[in-house]
C-alpha cells in the first residue's frame, strides 16, 4: 500500500479544493464564499491528516517520506495557512478582483508546501519549491495596477528565478554524485563514507542556497524587504511565516540526515550566517519608516535567531522548531494586526495614536511585537531563550552573546512602533474596521504567543518526539 | 535615684513633638512647653544629682544595635562629669530659655525657634548621659543639626543661612573623623563604652589615630583650630542661641567628649600632646582675633573659642580637672555675656560695639551682670573663672611644657584685655550710637541675675574654702588637690595686667586704622584660606564632575548609540533596491560559501 | 498559606483587569481601584511580615512547580529576610505613589494599567527563586517603566524613556545569557536560586568571576554603579513624580537585590575577589554622585544624582562581605527607598505649584509653605545621613561593615559624607531659606500630599530609633548569607 | 568521430550560450538562445535521450522561446541595440562568474567524474522512460500539471487587462 | 569515449555563462534568457549522468523532463510580470525597478 495516494489525500483534498474554487471564480463568485471554500478545504485537510497514519518510511516511490517530522510539519503549514486565509478574509483590500484565484494560488501553494515538507526526493523538494516560488511571485504581485506591488512581483521573480535555479544546479550535482535523487539512498551512501569532498560541498551549498532564499537567511535576504512591502499584507504573512517555515523545514530535510557532510558548514559558516542574518536584519529595521518593511526585516532577524539554533546541529533543532511555531503565532498576529490597523499605508505616520483609537487591536499588535522582541514572559521571550540555552549548552557563547544583544537592537524597533501607537498624538483619523476573522485570527494568535509561554510542553513534548 | 536619668532627655523631645505639631495652636504657650519641659529634666538632673552614689554607674536601658557582632546598647552613664553636664545643660538651657521668651517675642517663627530649642535640649541631654561613642555620636549629630537650624534661624538673611551650612558642613568634617575614629575603635578595641576606655588594647599607632579622630570630632564640634572658623559665623543666629549652644553647652560637648574618653588618650601621651597644642594654638589665635573684633557677638564668640582651646589645653595637660571646672565655669558665664550682649543688642539694635558706649546708665543690670561675667571670664578672684583658669594654668604649669604655658598665660593676659576693651566700648564713655537704649524686660534680665550669681559664686565650689568639692566631686580618685597659692597670685596679676592694659589703651580704641593688624584683623586669612583651599575647588571640581558626567560618561553611552544608529543606516543603505545588486550578492554569498566550507573542511581534515 | 505569594505579585495584575473593565471616562473610580488593590497589596505584605518567621534564614511560604521539564523552569517563590524589607518597601511605595498620582490627567486608565502591571513585575523580582522567573520579572519591569516614562514623563520623556530602556535591558540580557552558564556550571542542572547557592561551590573560581561579572554588570546598570548610571538623572528629571518615586524607592533596589541574592550567594568567590573593586566603585558612586548632584540645577536631578551617591552605601555594604555590611545594605536599601521616594514626592510637590525644578526658581519657600519646610526639611536630613533618622543606620553599618574589611576606603568614602552634607543642605538652602521672591502664592501641602507623607516620615524615625524593626527580620538571612562565603 | 561531433556541438553550445548573453540586440540575443537550446537538444541526443531532446526542441523552442520573442516584440521599442544591455556591474559579475567557474572546475576536475566511462550497457528507452514517469514518478509527474495550471492562471491573472 | 567529466564540465560551462548573464543583463528578458542557461546546464548533467552513472533507470530524464515543464512554467510567469512591470513604467530594465528600497 506505499503506493496508495492516501497518504497525500490532504493534499488531494487540498487540490479539489483549488478546483473548486477556481471554477466557482470562473462563475463569479464572491469573495467571502470563496474564502469560506478555502478553509474548509484547509480544514478538511487536516482531518485527513491522520489518515496518513501510522507513520512508516518512504511511500509513493521515495517522494514521500511519511514520517513525523514530515506529519508535524504538514500540521504546521495547514494551521499556518489557515491564518493567512482568516486575515485574507479579515484584511480590507484595496482592490477586489480576481480573489477567487487568490484562494487558488494559496491552495496550490499549500500543496506545494505540504509536499515540500515530507519530500523524500530532491526532484520532489525542486518541484515543490519551483511551484511554491512562482505561485509567490504571482502573489507578491497581485495588485497589478500597484507599481509597488508589481515590483515586488518582478523582484521577487528575479531573485528567486536565480536561487532556485541554483538549488537545480546543485541538486544534479548530487545526481552526479550518487546516481540517485532519493535523499535516504543519499544520507546512506554519505553515512556509508562515500563523502565526496568538495564537489558535494558545492552541490549542498548551492541547494542550501535555495533553501536560504526562501527561509530568508544572509545574503539570500535581499528580497525580503523589497517583496513584503510591496506585497498585499497577507502575502506578506505567507511570506514570512509559512513560506519562510518551508525553508528550515527543507534545511533539516535535506541536511540533518547526514550531518557528516555540513559538518565544517554547521561548524564555522551557519553561526556566522545566523549572526549576520539576525545583525542585518536587525541592522536595517532599525530605521525604517514603513511598518511593513521594518516587519520584513524582522522577520529577516527572525530568521537569524532560528537559524542560530540550527546552526548548532541537531541539538538546536528543538530550540529552532520551537522558536518557528512561536514565530508562526507572533509574527502572523503581527502582520494581521498591523494589517489591520491600516491597511493601505503601512508608514509609521498611520499608526501613531492608534493605541487610543483602537486599543484592543493596537494592544494585541503591541503583545507580538514585544513577543517577536522576545519581552518576557511572552513565548517569543521563551523561544529566544531557548535558542540561547542551546548555545549555552553548547559552549557556543559567541553565538548566544549575537542573540542577546541583537534582541536588545530588536527591542528598539519594535517599540517604536509601539510608542508610535501609544504616545504620540493621532494621525489622521481614520477608525480601522475590524472583523470577526480579525479578531479571530489575532485572538488565536494571542493564545498562541500566551499558551506558548505558559505551557511550551505543549510543542516541545512533540519536537522531542521528531528530534530525538 | 540614677536609674531615672533616661528620662530627663525625654522631656525636651516631647516638647520639640508638640512645638512642631501643635506650634501653630499653642501660639506662645509653646514657649512655656519648652521652658516646663526644661525645668523638669533641670529637677530630674538636681534629683540624679543628689542621688549619685560615689563614682556614679551605668545601666542598659535595650539593646540595641548590633555592629560586627559586637552589641550596641541603649545604655546611660551616670556619673559625675555627666551630672555635671546635665546641671549645667538644663540650668542654663533653662534659664536661657527663659530669657529667650522675652529676646524672641514677637518673632514670626517664634513655635519654632522652642520647638528647635527643646530638640537641642534633649540631643545634648542625651549626647551627655548614652554610655557609648556610637550612641554619642547619634546625639552628637543632633545637637550639630539644631545648631545649623538655629543659626539659620533667620534664614531670610543670606548671612545667617550660610552661617548656618558652614556651621554643619565644618562641624561634619571633624565629624566624620569622629566617625572614623569610633569605626576604628569598634574594629580594633571591639568596644565603644566609655566604661571600656580605660581597658582597650590594640597596637599603639591604631589606638592614637582612633584618639586623634575623636578628638577630630571634639575639634569640630568646640570650633577649635583648624576648624574653628563657623563659631563666629553662627553668631547670625539668635543671641540666647549663641548663649546656649555656641557658648555654653554644645561647643562644651568637644571638651566633654575629650573628657568622657580621657582614658584613651592619657593612655597615649601623643593624642595628649595634640589636644595640648590644639588647644593652645585654638587659645591664643581666637584670643588675639578677640582683641581686634568690633562685633560684639563675635568677640564673645572668639572668647569662646579661646576659652574651649583652654579647656582643651587643661585637658592636653593632664588638668582633667581643670578643663573640666572651667567647662563648668564658662557655661555659666559665658552664658550670662551672651545673654547680656543679647539684652544690649535687644536695646541698641546693633552689634557694633564701636556704636555703642555709655550703656552702663541707661541698662543697669545688663551692665552689671555683664562686668561680673566679663570679670569670671577674665578670672579675676574670686570670680568663678578665677578658680577654674588658676586649675588649668596649674596643671600647664605641671605638665612642663614651657610653650603651652605660656600660650596659657598669653591667652589669659588677652581675654583680660579684650573683655575689657568690650566693656569700655560698650558700656562707658559716650553714647555713639542715635539710640536710646532701654533695660530689658524683667524676663530676660531674671535670667541675667541669676547666671551672675553662678559666676560669682560657682567657683567656690572649687576652692579651698570648700575643700575643692568640685575636685574630689569629678575626680574622686585623684586624691587631695590643693591651691598653688603661687599660680593664684601670678593668674590673678596676669588678668589685671590684661585689664590694666585695656584701660591704658582705652583712648585708642575707637581711633584705632584698620588694617594696622591686617592678619589679626582679617582671622589669620583663615575664610579666604578655606574658601581657596577646599570651598572653591569644590564646587569647581563638582562643575567638572557634572560636565564629565554630561559630555564623557553620558557621552560615550550616547556615542554607543549613535555608533549603532550609524550602522544601521549604513546595514539599510545595504539594501539599494537594484536587484543587480541583490543577485551579486547572492551568487557571491554561494562563491563565498563554498570557498569558507571547504576550506574549513580541508583545514579540518573532514575531507 | 498555600499560594499566598503567588496571591500577592498577581494582586496588582488583578487590579489591572478590573481597571481594564472601568470606562476610561470613570477617573475616579479607576484611581481608588487602584489604590485599593494597592492597599490590599500592603496588607497582604504586612500579614506575611506578621506571620514571618524571624528566628530562620531559610526561604519560608515557599511555592514551587514545575513550569518547563523540559528545561528545568520551576514556578518557585519564596521570601526570606532578605526580601521581605524590600516585598514591603514595593508595596508600601506603591500605595503611595498610586496615592500621589494624583497629577496624573491624562490617560489615567492606561496609566494605572501599566502601573499594576509595573507593581506585578516588582513584587515578582524579589520573589521569584527561579533565576528564569526572577528574570522574566525583571524584564516585565521594563515595559511599564518604558511606558509611564514615555507618555507620562516631561518634555525630553521619549529619549529618557529610550535610555531607561536600552541601558537596562543590555545589561539584562547579559544576564540572562550568566543564568544560562549558571544553570549548565552546576549539577545537577538547575534554575533554583536556593539550590545553585548551595552547590555554588561547585563551580570553579574562574567561571565564578566571570558569572559574577555578568550578573554584576547587569545589576550595576540598574543600581546604577558609575559608569553606568546616566540613564538615571534622565529617567529621573523626565518621569512623572510617582514613578519617579517607584523608580528611585524600588527599581533601583532590583539591582542591589540581584548583587545581594544572586552575586554574592552564587558567586562567593567571585565575590571575594571582586569585593576590593567593588568597594571602590562604591566609593566612587559615593562621592562622584554627591559631587555630580552638587553641581545641578535642576532640583530632581540633584535627587537623582544623590540616589547614585546613596547607593553607593549598599555598595560598600555589599563589598564588606559581612554581616555589619549586608545589614547595612540591605538597610539602607529600605532606607534610600523610603527617604528619596519622600524626596521625589517633595520635588513633585513643589514642581505641581511652580512647574519648574530650576533650583534658582526657589528660595524661601520656609515662610510660604511651613509644612513643606518641614517635610523637605526632615527628608533631607534624613537623606544626608542625620543620626536618629533611618539613614544613618543603614549608612553607618554598610560604611562599618566596610571599615572592617577595607578601611583605607571607607575613610576615602567619608569624603562623600561630607559632600552629602553639603548637598542636601544646599538644597534646603536653596529651596527653603533666603527671601521669598514671586511664588508667596503657593498653598501649602494638602491633606492628600501630607497623608502620603507621613507614613514616609514614620518609618523614618522609627527605624532612625529602633533599627530593629527592620533588622530583626533580616539578621538569620544575612548570617546566612555570610555562611555561604 | 562522434565524440568530434560532441566536441563540436558543445563548442557551439557555449557559443551560442555566451552569445546570448553579451549580442547587443535582445532580438538576437533570443535567437542565439535559440540555437543553444537546439545544440543541447543535440547533446541529449548525443547522449541517448533522443525523447528529451524532442521535448526539449517542443517545448523550448516550440513553446517557450515563441513566448520570448512575444514579449522581446512587446517591448521593442527599448529593445534597441542603442540601449546599454549589461547592468553597472559587468565586471563584477563576469569576475565571480569567472570565479565559480574556475571553482567548478577544478571540483570537477578532482572529481572521479572525469575518470568516468560509458557504462557498456544501453541507457534507459522511452518505454523505461514513461514507465517511471507513471510509477515511481507520478506524484511529482501528477503535481507539476498543477505547477503549470497554476502557472497558466497565474499568468491569466497578472495578464488579464480589464477595461 | 568521452568521459562523464566533460558533460560536466560542458554543463558547468554553461550554467557559469548563465550565471554571467544572470548577473549582468539589464533587460529583465535577457535576466530570463540566462536563467533558461542554467536550467538547460541542469538538464545537461541530469541526463548525462543518468546516461553514465545510472543508467538502470531514467530518473535522471524523468526529471529532466519536470524540468523543462517548470523553466516553461517559470517563464511564462516571468515573461507575465515583466510585462506588467513594463506596462506600468515602459521599461524592462532592472535598474528601473526601484521604488522599493532601503
Amino acid at each position: 500500500m506505499t503506493n496508495s495516494f492516501h497518504f497525500v489525500s490532504a493534499e488531494l483534498v487540498l487540490a479539489l479544493g483549488a478546483f473548486v474554487i477556481l471554477m466557482a471564480a470562473v462563475f463569479g463568485m464572491e469573495r467571502r464564499t470563496l474564502a469560506f471554500v478555502a478553509l474548509s478545504a484547509l480544514i478538511l485537510a487536516i482531518f485527513r491528516l491522520p489518515s496518513t497514519l501510522p507513520l512508516g518510511q518512504s511511500v509513493l516511490g521515495g517522494m514521500v517520506v511519511n514520517d513525523i517530522f514530515g506529519y508535524g510539519m504538514r500540521l504546521f503549514i495547514l494551521l499556518t495557512v489557515v491564518m493567512v486565509v482568516l486575515m485574507s478574509m479579515a484584511y480590507a483590500w484595496p482592490q477586489d478582483e480576481d480573489m477567487g484565484e487568490f484562494y487558488f494560488f494559496i491552495l496550490i501553494a499549500t500543496v506545494a508546501l505540504d509536499l515540500a515538507a515530507c519530500a523524500g526526493n530532491l526532484a520532489m523538494v525542486y518541484l515543490a519549491v519551483e511551484t511554491l516560488s512562482i505561485i509567490s511571485y504571482v502573489l507578491a504581485g497581485y495588485f497589478k495596477k500597484d507599481l509597488y506591488s508589481t515590483e515586488a512581483g518582478v523582484k521577487y521573480f528575479l531573485f528567486g528565478a536565480l536561487a532556485t535555479a541554483l538549488m537545480l544546479y546543485g541538486i544534479t550535482l548530487v545526481y552526479g554524485l550518487y546516481g540517485t535523487l532519493d535523499m535516504a539512498h543519499i544520507g546512506a551512501r554519505i553515512a556509508g563514507g562515500d563523502v565526496q569532498g568538495p564537489a558535494l560541498v558545492v552541490a549542498a551549498v548551492l541547494i542550501m542556497a535555495g533553501l536560504a532564499f526562501k527561509a530568508s537567511l544572509v545574503p539570500f535576504h535581499m528580497w525580503v524587504a523589497d517583496v513584503y512591502e510591496g506585497a498585499p499584507w497577507p502575502v506578506a504573512a505567507f511570506l514570512s511565516v509559512t513560506s519562510k517555515a518551508l525553508g528550515f523545514i527543507l534545511l533539516v530535510r535535506i541536511f540533518f540526515s547526514n550531518a557528516v557532510v555540513m559538518a565544517p558548514f554547521w561548524g564555522c559558516v551557519a553561526p556566522v550566517i545566523a549572526i549576520l542574518t539576525m545583525t542585518i536584519g536587525n541592522m536595517a529595521a532599525f530605521h525604517q519608516n514603513s511598518v511593513k518593511r521594518m516587519l520584513a526585516f524582522s522577520s529577516v532577524a527572525q530568521a537569524g535567531y532560528i537559524f542560530a539554533a540550527m546552526a548548532l546541529g541537531q541539538v538546536g533543532l528543538t530550540a529552532a522548531f520551537f522558536y518557528i511555531a512561536v514565530y508562526a503565532f507572533m509574527n502572523m498576529g503581527a502582520f494581521a494586526a498591523a494589517a489591520f490597523l491600516s491597511p493601505v499605508n503601512a508608514q509609521l505616520e498611520a499608526y501613531r495614536g492608534l493605541g487610543r483609537r483602537a486599543p484592543v487591536m493596537a494592544f494585541l499588535f503591541s503583545v507580538f511585537l514585544l513577543s517577536l522582541a522576545g519581552l518576557p514572559p511572552l513565548a517569543g521571550f521563551l523561544a529566544k531563550f531557548f535558542v540561547i540555552w542551546t548555545a549555552v549548552e553548547a559552549r557556543d557563547y559567541i553565538l548566544a552573546g549575537a542573540v542577546v544583544l541583537n534582541s536588545v537592537i530588536g527591542f528598539f524597533y519594535y517599540l517604536k512602533v509601539i510608542k508610535a501607537m501609544y504616545f504620540d498624538e493621532q494621525a489622521a483619523v481614520h477608525d480601522p474596521r475590524i472583523s470577526w476573522q480579525g479578531y479571530l485570527l489575532v485572538g488565536g494568535c494571542v493564545w498562541g504567543v500566551v499558551f506558548l509561554a505558559i505551557h511550551p510542553q505543549a510543542v516541545l513534548d512533540i519536537l522531542a518526539l521528531m528530534f530525538v | 535615684m540614677v536609674n531615672i536619668a533616661h528620662f530627663i532627655p525625654v522631656f525636651p523631645f516631647v516638647a520639640f513633638w508638640l512645638n512642631i505639631i501643635f506650634g501653630c495652636r499653642l501660639g506662645v504657650a509653646c514657649a512655656y512647653v519648652s521652658v516646663g519641659a526644661s525645668a523638669i529634666s533641670a529637677v530630674l538632673a538636681v534629683l540624679v544629682f543628689m542621688g549619685l552614689q560615689a563614682g556614679g554607674g551605668s545601666y542598659v536601658l535595650t539593646p540595641w544595635l548590633s555592629v560586627n557582632g559586637h552589641p550596641i546598647s541603649l545604655g546611660i552613664i551616670v556619673d559625675s562629669l555627666t551630672v555635671m553636664m546635665l546641671l549645667v545643660v538644663t540650668i542654663v538651657g533653662t534659664l536661657i530659655q527663659i530669657y529667650s521668651i522675652g529676646y524672641m517675642g514677637g518673632d514670626p517663627r517664634f513655635t519654632r525657634y522652642f520647638a528647635y530649642i527643646s530638640l537641642f535640649m534633649s540631643s545634648m541631654l542625651g549626647l551627655v548621659l548614652v554610655d557609648n561613642l556610637f550612641l554619642l555620636y547619634i546625639f552628637w549629630e543632633g545637637v550639630g543639626l539644631c545648631s545649623c537650624l538655629l543659626v539659620a534661624f533667620w534664614y531670610e538673611k543670606p548671612a545667617a543661612a550660610a552661617a548656618g551650612i558652614k556651621a554643619f558642613i565644618t562641624t561634619r568634617v571633624g565629624d566624620t573623623g569622629l566617625l572614623l575614629g569610633i569605626l576604628l575603635l569598634m574594629s580594633v578595641g571591639h568596644s565603644l563604652r566609655f566604661a571600656d576606655m580605660s581597658v582597650i588594647s590594640a597596637p599603639e599607632p591604631l589606638m592614637v589615630l582612633a584618639a586623634l579622630l575623636i578628638f577630630m570630632g571634639a575639634v569640630g564640634k568646640s570650633a577649635q583650630f583648624p576648624l574653628h572658623v563657623w563659631l563666629p559665623d553662627a553668631m547670625e543666629g539668635p543671641t540666647a542661641v549663641s548663649a546656649l549652644i555656641h557658648a555654653a553647652t554644645m561647643v562644651a560637648a568637644g571638651v566633654y567628649l575629650v573628657a568622657r574618653c580621657y582614658p584613651l588618650f592619657t593612655a597615649h601621651p601623643l593624642a595628649l600632646q595634640t589636644v595640648a597644642v590644639i588647644g593652645a594654638i585654638s587659645a591664643v589665635m581666637a584670643a588675639s582675633i578677640a582683641c581686634f573684633a568690633n562685633d560684639i557677638k563675635k568677640v564673645l564668640a572668639y572668647s569662646t573659642i579661646s576659652q574651649l582651646g583652654l579647656m582643651m589645653l587643661g585637658l592636653g595637660a593632664g588638668g582633667y580637672t581643670g578643663g573640666t571646672f572651667h567647662l563648668m565655669t564658662h557655661a555659666f558665664f559665658k552664658a550670662l555675656l551672651f545673654l547680656g550682649a543679647g539684652s544690649v543688642i535687644h536695646a541698641v539694635h546693633t552689634q557694633d560695639i564701636r556704636a555703642m558706649g555709655g550703656l552702663f546708665n541707661k541698662m543697669k543690670v545688663t551692665s552689671v551682670t555683664f562686668i561680673i561675667g566679663a570679670l569670671a571670664l577674665a578670672g579675676v578672684a574670686p570670680l568663678s573663672g578665677f578658680w577654674s583658669k588658676d586649675e588649668i594654668l596649674t596643671a600647664v604649669w605641671q605638665h612642663g611644657n614651657l610653650g603651652l604655658f605660656i600660650a596659657a598665660v598669653t591667652t589669659s593676659f588677652l581675654t583680660a584685655f579684650y573683655m575689657t576693651r568690650l566693656i569700655l566700648l560698650a558700656f562707658f564713655g559716650e553714647s555713639r550710637g542715635a539710640h536710646k537704649a532701654h533695660e530689658s524686660p524683667a524676663v530676660m534680665t531674671m535670667p541675667l541675675v541669676i547666671l551672675a550669681f553662678f559666676a560669682l559664686f560657682l567657683g567656690f565650689a572649687g576652692s579651698p574654702w570648700a575643700h575643692h568639692a568640685f575636685q574630689r566631686f569629678i575626680a574622686p580618685e585623684e586624691g587631695e588637690v590643693a591651691l598653688d597659692l603661687g599660680m593664684a597670685v601670678a593668674s590673678t596679676v596676669i588678668a589685671c595686667a590684661g585689664i590694666l592694659t585695656a584701660f591704658l589703651l582705652r583712648g585708642k580704641f575707637l581711633g584705632y586704622k584698620e588694617g594696622t593688624c591686617a592678619l589679626i584683623e582679617n582671622k589669620y586669612y583663615f575664610d579666604e584660606i578655606y574658601d581657596a583651599l577646599f570651598v572653591k575647588p569644590f564646587h569647581r571640581l563638582a562643575a567638572a564632575v557634572a560636565r564629565f558626567d554630561q559630555v564623557r560618561v553620558d557621552g560615550v553611552v550616547n556615542g554607543v548609540s549613535r555608533c549603532v544608529q550609524e550602522l544601521a543606516q549604513a546595514s539599510r543603505s545595504l539594501q539599494t533596491g537594484l536587484v543587480e545588486n541583490y543577485l551579486l550578492a547572492q551568487a557571491g554569498g554561494v562563491f563565498v560559501l563554498i570557498v569558507v566550507v571547504t576550506l574549513v573542511g580541508k583545514l579540518c581534515h573532514i575531507f | 498559606m498555600p499560594y499566598f505569594l503567588t496571591a500577592i505579585i498577581f494582586m496588582p495584575l488583578l487590579g489591572a483587569a478590573l481597571i481594564a473593565l472601568i470606562p476610561a471616562a470613570q477617573v475616579r473610580s479607576i484611581r481608588l481601584t487602584a489604590v485599593a488593590f494597592n492597599t490590599a497589596v500592603l496588607a497582604a505584605v504586612v500579614v506575611l511580615g506578621l506571620n514571618f518567621n524571624r528566628h530562620t534564614g531559610l526561604m519560608q511560604c515557599l511555592e514551587d512547580r514545575v513550569w518547563i521539564p523540559q528545561a528545568g523552569i520551576h514556578y518557585t517563590l519564596g521570601v526570606d529576610g532578605i526580601s521581605l524589607a524590600l516585598v514591603f518597601l514595593t508595596a508600601l511605595i506603591g500605595l503611595l505613589a498610586a496615592l500621589a498620582s494624583g497629577g496624573i490627567v491624562k490617560r489615567v486608565k492606561e496609566y494605572f494599567l501599566v502601573y499594576q502591571v509595573l507593581m506585578t513585575g516588582l513584587l515578582g523580582t524579589f520573589l521569584a527563586l527561579d533565576l528564569v522567573l526572577f528574570y522574566i520579572f525583571w524584564e516585565a519591569v521594563l515595559i511599564p517603566m518604558f511606558f509611564l516614562i514615555g507618555i507620562w514623563g516631561g518634555p525630553r520623556r521619549e529619549y529618557a524613556a529610550w535610555k531607561f530602556f536600552f541601558y537596562t535591558l543590555a545589561g539584562s540580557v547579559v544576564m540572562l545569557v550568566g543564568i544560562l552558564a549558571v544553570y549548565f556550571s552546576v549539577t545537577p542542572h538547575s534554575f533554583n536560586m536556593i539550590e545553585i547557592a548551595r552547590s555554588s561551590s561547585m563551580i570553579p573560581g574562574g567561571v565564578q568571576a566571570v558569572l559574577f561579572l555578568m550578573f554584576f554588570f547587569a545589576f550595576a546598570i540598574k543600581v546604577p554603579v558609575f559608569p553606568f548610571h546616566t540613564w538615571l538623572p534622565d529617567a529621573h528629571v523626565e518621569a512623572p513624580t510617582p514613578v519617579s518615586v517607584i523608580l528611585a524607592g524600588v527599581l533601583l533596589k532590583m539591582g542591589t537585590y540581584g548583587l545581594m541574592r544572586i552575586c554574592v550567594p552564587f558567586f562567593p568567590a567571585g565575590a571575594v575577589l571582586f569585593a576590593f573593586p567593588l568597594a571602590i566603585l562604591g566609593a566612587v558612586n559615593l562621592i562622584y554622585g554627591a559631587f555630580a548632584a552638587f553641581a545641578q540645577s535642576d532640583f530632581k536631578k540633584m535627587i537623582a544624582y544623590s540616589s547614585v551617591s546613596h547607593m553607593g552605601f549598599v555598595l560598600l555594604g555589599v563589598a564588606a562581605l559581612n554581616v555589619t555590611g549586608f545589614n547595612g545594605a540591605l538597610l539602607e536599601m529600605f532606607n534610600h527607598g523610603v527617604i528619596t521616594g519622600a524626596m521625589f514626592l517633595l520635588v513633585g510637590v513643589i514642581y505641581d505649584r511652580a512647574h519648574t525644578r530650576e533650583m534658582s526658581a526657589f528660595g524661601g519657600l520656609a515662610s510660604v509653605m511651613p509644612r513643606y519646610a518641614f517635610f523637605l526639611t526632615f527628608m533631607s536630613l534624613a537623606s544626608l545621613g542625620l543620626p536618629g533618622l533611618s539613614g544613618f543606620i543603614g549608612e553607618f553599618l554598610a560604611l562599618a561593615g566596610t571599615f572592617f574589611r577595607f578601611p583605607s576606603i571607607a575613610a576615602v568614602s567619608a569624603i562623600g559624607l561630607i559632600a552629602l552634607v553639603a548637598l542636601f543642605l544646599v538644597i534646603i538652602k536653596k529651596v527653603l531659606w533666603g527671601k521669598p521672591a514671586g511664588h508667596a502664592s503657593y498653598p501649602d501641602m494638602n491633606a492628600v500630599e501630607i497623608s502620603v507623607m507621613l507614613p514616609l516620615v514614620a518609618l523614618t524615625l522609627c527605624v532612625g530609633f529602633y533599627p530593629q524593626m527592620i533588622l530583626q527580620f533580616q539578621t538569620y538571612a544575612v548570617n546566612a548569607l555570610v555562611g555561604l562565603l | 568521430m562522434t565524440e568530434l561531433v560532441f566536441y563540436i556541438i558543445a563548442v557551439s553550445l557555449c557559443a551560442f550560450a555566451f552569445l546570448s548573453v553579451t549580442v547587443g540586440d535582445v532580438f538576437h540575443s533570443a535567437v542565439c538562445l535559440t540555437f543553444t537550446l537546439l545544440s543541447v537538444a543535440g547533446v541529449y541526443f548525443f547522449l541517448g535521450a533522443p525523447f528529451i531532446g524532442v521535448i526539449q526542441i517542443l517545448v523550448y523552442v516550440g513553446g517557450i522561446m515563441t513566448l520570448f520573442i512575444f514579449a522581446i516584440k512587446l517591448t521593442a521599442k527599448i529593445g534597441d541595440a542603442s540601449i546599454r544591455q549589461f547592468t553597472r556591474q559587468l565586471w563584477p559579475g563576469a569576475a565571480l562568474a569567472g570565479a565559480i567557474l574556475a571553482l567548478l572546475l577544478a571540483v570537477i576536475r578532482a572529481n572521479a567524474w572525469s575518470l568516468r566511462l560509458l557504462p557498456p550497457v544501453q541507457g534507459p528507452d522511452l518505454k523505461q522512460l514513461g514507465v517511471e514517469l507513471l510509477t515511481r514518478y507520478l506524484l511529482p509527474f501528477e503535481f507539476i500539471s498543477l505547477l503549470l495550471l497554476a502557472a497558466l492562471v497565474g499568468a491569466i491573472v497578472i495578464g488579464k487587462v480589464k477595461k | 569515449m568521452i568521459p562523464l567529466g566533460h558533460f560536466v564540465i560542458l554543463s558547468a560551462v554553461l550554467f557559469c555563462i548563465g550565471l554571467f548573464g544572470v548577473l549582468t543583463q539589464r533587460n529583465a528578458i535577457r535576466f530570463l534568457i540566462s536563467v533558461e542557461i542554467i536550467l538547460n546546464a541542469a538538464n545537461i548533467n541530469l541526463v548525462a549522468c543518468n546516461r553514465y552513472l545510472a543508467p538502470a533507470n531514467a530518473e535522471g530524464q524523468v526529471v529532466s523532463l519536470f524540468v523543462i515543464g517548470v523553466a516553461a512554467a517559470a517563464s511564462v510567469v516571468g515573461l507575465i510580470l515583466i510585462i506588467s512591470v513594463y506596462r506600468q513604467r515602459k521599461s524592462v530594465f532592472l535598474d528601473d525597478f526601484n521604488l522599493l528600497k532601503w
